[in-house]
């Protein structure tokens, strides 16, 4: 037993990091220091210049494009990512349907769409989840009928994330509407988001940003070629696709970040005329979360060398929703000690959606305009891809038999 | 002991509830919201014919005569419809002032402007290193003369951007956080030498930054002793701090409803999500921190006549720690139990947790508050 | 609106206090405020003085020989003596069999048993709960048959505080089997502790003390003028009896006792080389309790004022449940911070228990032994009276409508 | 990274599993607990057959060259059948004191007693003022020709009513909370001078008050340098701390199971308890917290390679802030779902709840730690 690196995946992450440090832009790096997603150009870019580096696809098998890595690497790879902040490979294409495509889909499909899910050119969506599904994504209601070589699609997803960037979204679609069991008789389809019928109306989340969609389909006519699978199996490209990352979720890279740029921004803040951080109870209470982390990326590292030792086997792992839950539960604390930090100055909101505009000199520190708005819009962590109390259910049911 | 509403606090609440129903539901909110001052100029005129905006002042000034326990009844109710009118920045804050730091002829000057509403005020304290300490002034006041020139520059200044005058503490002596040499100024917004810039609040209201540059205050425009005014300054931050709670137990309220309503009416897996008893725990959990936060409320009520400053900062420190932990419980809970809506611009319960979030972050967080009261002693003794 | 107590109440306040200052004996005060039951003997001298001072049974109707309060004396007497802190008048007797026999009993039964529970003579305990009960109460077994003039009782109860002390036991009994509703056919039964076939088994608490029991009842003849109203009609007994103490949960005079001996304690107690109350970080912990305490004290006092309002009205109350949950969690807060407070020395156990005897000088303070003790025994607050999670399941139902 | 074990760990595991659940059942349990000295001398007899006495130790002294990866297995197995035989006060930390600080001719003379189980050892440092700072110590030693002279008090010896010799720390110079002269002694349990009196503790086990008046040492039994023992001291109870941790984790899982099968076994309404919802979340957070555990548990392995001891000590605060509030929480919420049955002295979970107290109570609970880790900088550089 032992906990440490080799001294090959240190050189790895040494690697990586060199990388990091000399390609990331600034203004990338800042903009994600800042807790906000980066512009569609900035990812792009830095998507292409993974890719240049036949890193853009990390989980992928080397015949299919993929580096090869190892899971420790794959881990180490993405810690970086986060630590640096760096935006991680476009995840809808790399992450998602990829996946979903080389394990389901026909050649064709690998050839047609791999190449651009690589490559950056191709903008993915994601398009599970419906108004009044919620966590039982099964009881979707979007259908797809069939019509000579085309399908007609007509209903409506939500919470697309990025549907405004998007080239194309993958969907579970009804197919058959009679089938006995509701997880039957879906399809996994992939939709180009040029098609006419497609409607996208931006939904506003309470941090002002606008990340999220619905999507809208009136008789949107889908060649038949674009069905992953069986048109009534899609349930399992969905099943497989959701149990696909499992230690991605603990995001310990991005809290570590979150947790060094708090210290710094607590060595600044004032409090009772000295800074923060010399405050010991906000220590305590920092270092508190500390531990937790450290304990979270403790049970990361086990999870990732058991996939180290199983490699090519694919079982679902009680971990996964821990991982889910405590890496939510860690950022939610750390956002709200952010709001600590902010005191006073967290009432005004950022520059940048004040009609002001962002040119006039900041009136309090983006960070702590940012404060609430972070804390707010992350209550998203524990509620979407199944909230914590689904975690649960699960844990509970799956592996303790209850 | 009585907790009964005499009758013309009942029918107070009455009227305003019937005027909130009528004039701020959720999508009317939306439009005051983006009037230019992101407010309801119609619905300040409203408060006024009310009697709301002269509440607290003596009915020989031109005010209502209200109390502590009235303007906790207002002061949930305009919580409970998300109002975003300045009523706490213009009658808690600014009037407080008045009434304690004003002399006679001044506020017969200015309270029936007030009442009717054709005055507002702003209280301009915090400064970029002070945090929540209200006795950490650089912001400088100079004798010239009869009167005073100000120099220093304010931040986060609660509706600063509308005001037409500004309450500014400024320093007439000692060092950057002594309590004593603290001085209160009643400024005109237009007065050479102050620039405003105006800017959104997290919670969708708006503020401003104040700079003065020589700012000249006449004599008469001094409130309370110009060389000790940290007690007054204290005062009227406790009696906002028990608005404070008020308004809070009412977002509070409006939080709780509209989760009791999706409960009930959403499903999944085919039944009504308030079935599982998971969330039915939660949502006992918010109720008790609900019924928790209202005695509370009560309590700064009451203890704003408290006589001894020291135990009436223990008390209101009580307040704001339990109102502050009840605050950010039910927004995340509330927001939780809707899942993804509960975090969108369309769904009035993300405004309840950004007023929620701003309440927190008002004249002391729960962190703070719990510091105060434990440095002081508590509340019971050894 | 005013939450202040009127003169009247104050001076009311003042002569309890008096009272208690004058009457109770040091060893009582000193046993009970080092978390202790009161022995036998202490408990009954102490409720034969309050009988002397016509206030032993402080709820009852003057027309029964209650002493004729208000609701809010009712909760100024109890919150003083909890303050002392001193025994409370014997409670299976006064607060719940009692008011049954008031509301339910014969005139017999009223004059055979209201005179001994109101001086103390006749010391009861409570036999409801069952082994595999629990809170689910009405699934209860134990069977009172009807043979002539007697009821032959067979089964167990458990849970049974104080059987040890008990000159009477009041029983839920099965009197019908065939009901249609578990609860139905269930009678209200009062039966001699010294009738043959009963046998009371000691059940020791990991705090080492004995004060709960299992009581065994084999072929027990009770006569039939023992059972209280219908025989069939019992659980509208202990319905009423269990919608009965709805303040007294809350213990918010208890509370304070114990900070107020925290904080004394505290003062004494060593940390860092200084006193333990000059770590700002404990009394922050402290102060949290404080204040929810007064945030409980203050809804204590609105459910106290609403039945002063509503005399001789008798219905549920949503407050009960928050009074209860609300409650024995700040007792409990109050017990880990007692943990804390003792440290290291807390891992010796009380002398008392210790088989060297209480002779020799203490090694640690004898709080400091109890502190691990109590904070386990304490777990029953949250467990006995309906659990926790039965008084949440209550508040959703009952007054949210989920 | 690698968190298999070797095949020798394995089997160390499992023998030891094995032997435990032979002839540790709880019933067998309440027995030993019953014997004079509270533990069982053949179950004693029988660790040191499997190798558990000696572990540690240098196979060339007479041990069986274990490191810390198996003082957790061993640490873990104890915990999870609530052993009650004194083998953290002898092995891990006396034996841990003979290991750093004891010459080699000294710990040739001692650790085959350890091995074979003849000789027990007891860490007596805990005094009325000290608390949990190891650096605070009033007993005093002082020079008396080649040896030493001690007198004082210590408080809570862990076994220190059966132990053969006792560890005892003693001033030799500096104040009473200096870090520099504090030295470690081997005292033999009946040497003239040295007065013991035994209690039970509050987990079911037994500890001593242990009188040093004018008790004399050899100058080869110090350990350590006698002018500056506490990074002796700090490192040895480092390991306690390990060892501790996996002990936790132990009674934890005890706790879980017995939770686990009685959320199955028990029917309420008609229903398993373990059907309703908040229960399943309330097992499904102990879960979480066990496994966040059992991580901190192999992080305190781990780290006892750290050869810098400001980071070592660092991560052992983490490991028992962590082990502290996960005992805590697992301890409560497991009784709570048993309900009464859960505080009586009949039932195991209880006796868990006692051991993961006492654990929180040794070597500093969770808010000490958090404290110290606290001041030290935390685990992550800004």
């Amino acid at each position: 037993m032992d906990l440490r690196f080799t001294e090959e995946e240190r050189a790895f992450r040494r690697m990586v990091r060199d990388f990091i440090d000399r390609t990331l832009p600034d203004e990338t790096r800042e903009r994600m220091a800042s807790g906000r997603t980066p512009t569609k150009a900035q990812w792009g870019w830095w998507h292409g210049k993974l890719h240049e580096q036949g890193w853009s696809v990390p989980d992928w098998a080397q015949e299919h494009g993929g580096p090869g890595w190892t899971p420790v690497q794959r881990y180490i790879f993405r810690e970086e990512l986060q630590q640096a902040p760096a935006p991680q490979p476009q995840q809808f294409g790399t992450m998602m349907v990829g996946p979903v495509i080389i394990a389901f889909g026909s050649e064709a499909q690998k050839s047609r769409f791999l190449p651009g899910i690589r490559s950056g050119k191709d903008w993915w969506c994601q398009g599970f989840s419906e108004p009044g599904a919620g966590s039982d994504l099964a009881s979707l209601k979007t259908s797809a009928r069939r019509v000579g070589e085309h399908y007609i699609v007509n209903g409506q997803k939500t919470w697309t994330t990025l549907a405004h960037w998007a080239d194309w979204i993958f969907t579970l679609v009804r197919t058959d509407p009679n089938a006995k069991r509701k997880q039957e008789g879906i399809g996994f389809l992939l939709i180009d988001m040029k098609s006419p019928g497609i409607t996208v109306r931006p939904i506003v989340t309470i941090d002002g940003e606008h990340e999220i969609n619905e999507v809208f389909f009136d008789d949107v006519k889908v060649p038949v070629e674009n069905m992953v699978g069986d048109e009534t199996r899609g349930w399992d490209c969905a099943k497989f696709l959701l149990s696909n990352e499992r230690t991605g979720q603990a995001r310990v890279g991005m809290s570590k970040e979150r947790i060094r740029r708090l210290k710094r921004i607590a060595a600044e803040a004032p409090s009772g005329g000295r800074p923060l951080i010399e405050d010991i109870r906000f220590r305590e209470r920092l270092a508190a979360v500390e531990v937790e982390l450290k304990a979270l990326e403790i049970t990361t590292m086990r999870v990732v060398a058991a996939e180290q030792k199983a490699l090519g086997e694919r079982k679902p792992d009680p971990a996964s929703s821990l991982l889910k839950v405590k890496g939510s539960e860690i950022l939610q604390s750390i956002s709200a000690l952010m709001v600590e930090a902010a005191g006073p100055y967290g009432l005004a909101a950022p520059m940048a959606a004040a009609p002001e505009g962002a040119n006039e000199p900041e009136i309090v520190p983006d960070w702590a305009a940012m404060a609430q708005p972070i804390w707010m819009n992350w209550r998203k962590l524990s509620i979407y891809g199944g909230t914590n109390e689904i975690q649960r259910n699960i844990m509970a049911k799956a592996f303790l038999g209850l | 002991m009585d907790f009964d509403l005499s009758e013309e606090q009942r029918l107070l609440r009455e009227s305003l509830t019937r005027l909130l129903a009528d004039r701020y539901g959720f999508e009317a909110r939306k439009g005051y919201a983006r009037e230019p001052e992101g407010w309801s100029r119609a619905m300040w005129a409203a408060y006024a014919e009310l009697g709301l905006l002269g509440l607290p002042f003596a009915e020989a000034e031109g005010g209502y005569g209200g109390g502590a326990v009235e303007t906790m009844l207002v002061a949930e109710a305009l919580g409970e419809a998300l109002t975003l009118e300045p009523w706490l920045a213009t009658v808690v804050l600014g009037g407080g002032f008045l009434r304690h730091g004003a002399r006679a002829e001044r506020r017969a000057a200015l309270v029936p402007a007030i009442a009717r509403g054709s005055l507002l005020l702003a209280f301009a304290s915090t400064e970029a290193q002070s945090r929540w300490d209200l006795h950490d002034v650089a912001t400088t006041a100079k004798r010239d003369g009869d009167g005073w020139v100000l120099e220093g520059r304010k931040l986060v200044v609660l509706h600063g951007d509308v005001a037409d005058r500004l309450v500014v503490t400024a320093r007439s002596g000692g060092g950057r956080r002594d309590r004593a040499g603290i001085g209160v100024f009643l400024v005109d917004a237009k007065a050479p030498g102050l620039t405003r810039r105006g800017h959104r609040t997290n919670d969708g209201r708006r503020a401003a930054e104040v700079t003065l540059a020589g700012v000249r205050v006449a004599a008469e425009d001094v409130l309370g002793d110009p060389a000790d005014g940290l007690p007054l300054i204290e005062r009227v931050v406790d009696e906002a701090i028990a608005a404070l709670a008020a308004e809070a137990v009412g977002v509070m309220v409006a939080a709780q409803k509209l989760t009791l309503d999706y409960l009930k009416m959403r499903k999944q897996f085919g039944v009504p999500i308030g079935s599982f008893q998971v969330l039915q725990h939660k949502a006992a959990d918010v109720m008790m921190a609900i019924e928790q936060s209202r005695s509370m409320a009560m309590y700064a009520a009451m203890s704003l006549e408290e006589p001894d400053p020291l135990e009436r900062g223990r008390a209101m420190s009580a307040v704001k720690a339990q109102i502050g932990r009840a605050a950010k419980f039910v927004a995340e809970e509330t927001v939780q139990m809707h899942g993804g809506i509960g975090i969108t611009m369309e769904y009035a319960v993300a405004h309840c947790m950004a007023r929620l979030g701003a309440i927190e972050a008002m004249f002391g967080n729960a962190e703070f508050h719990l510091r105060r009261l434990a440095e002081t002693g508590g509340l019971i003794p050894a």
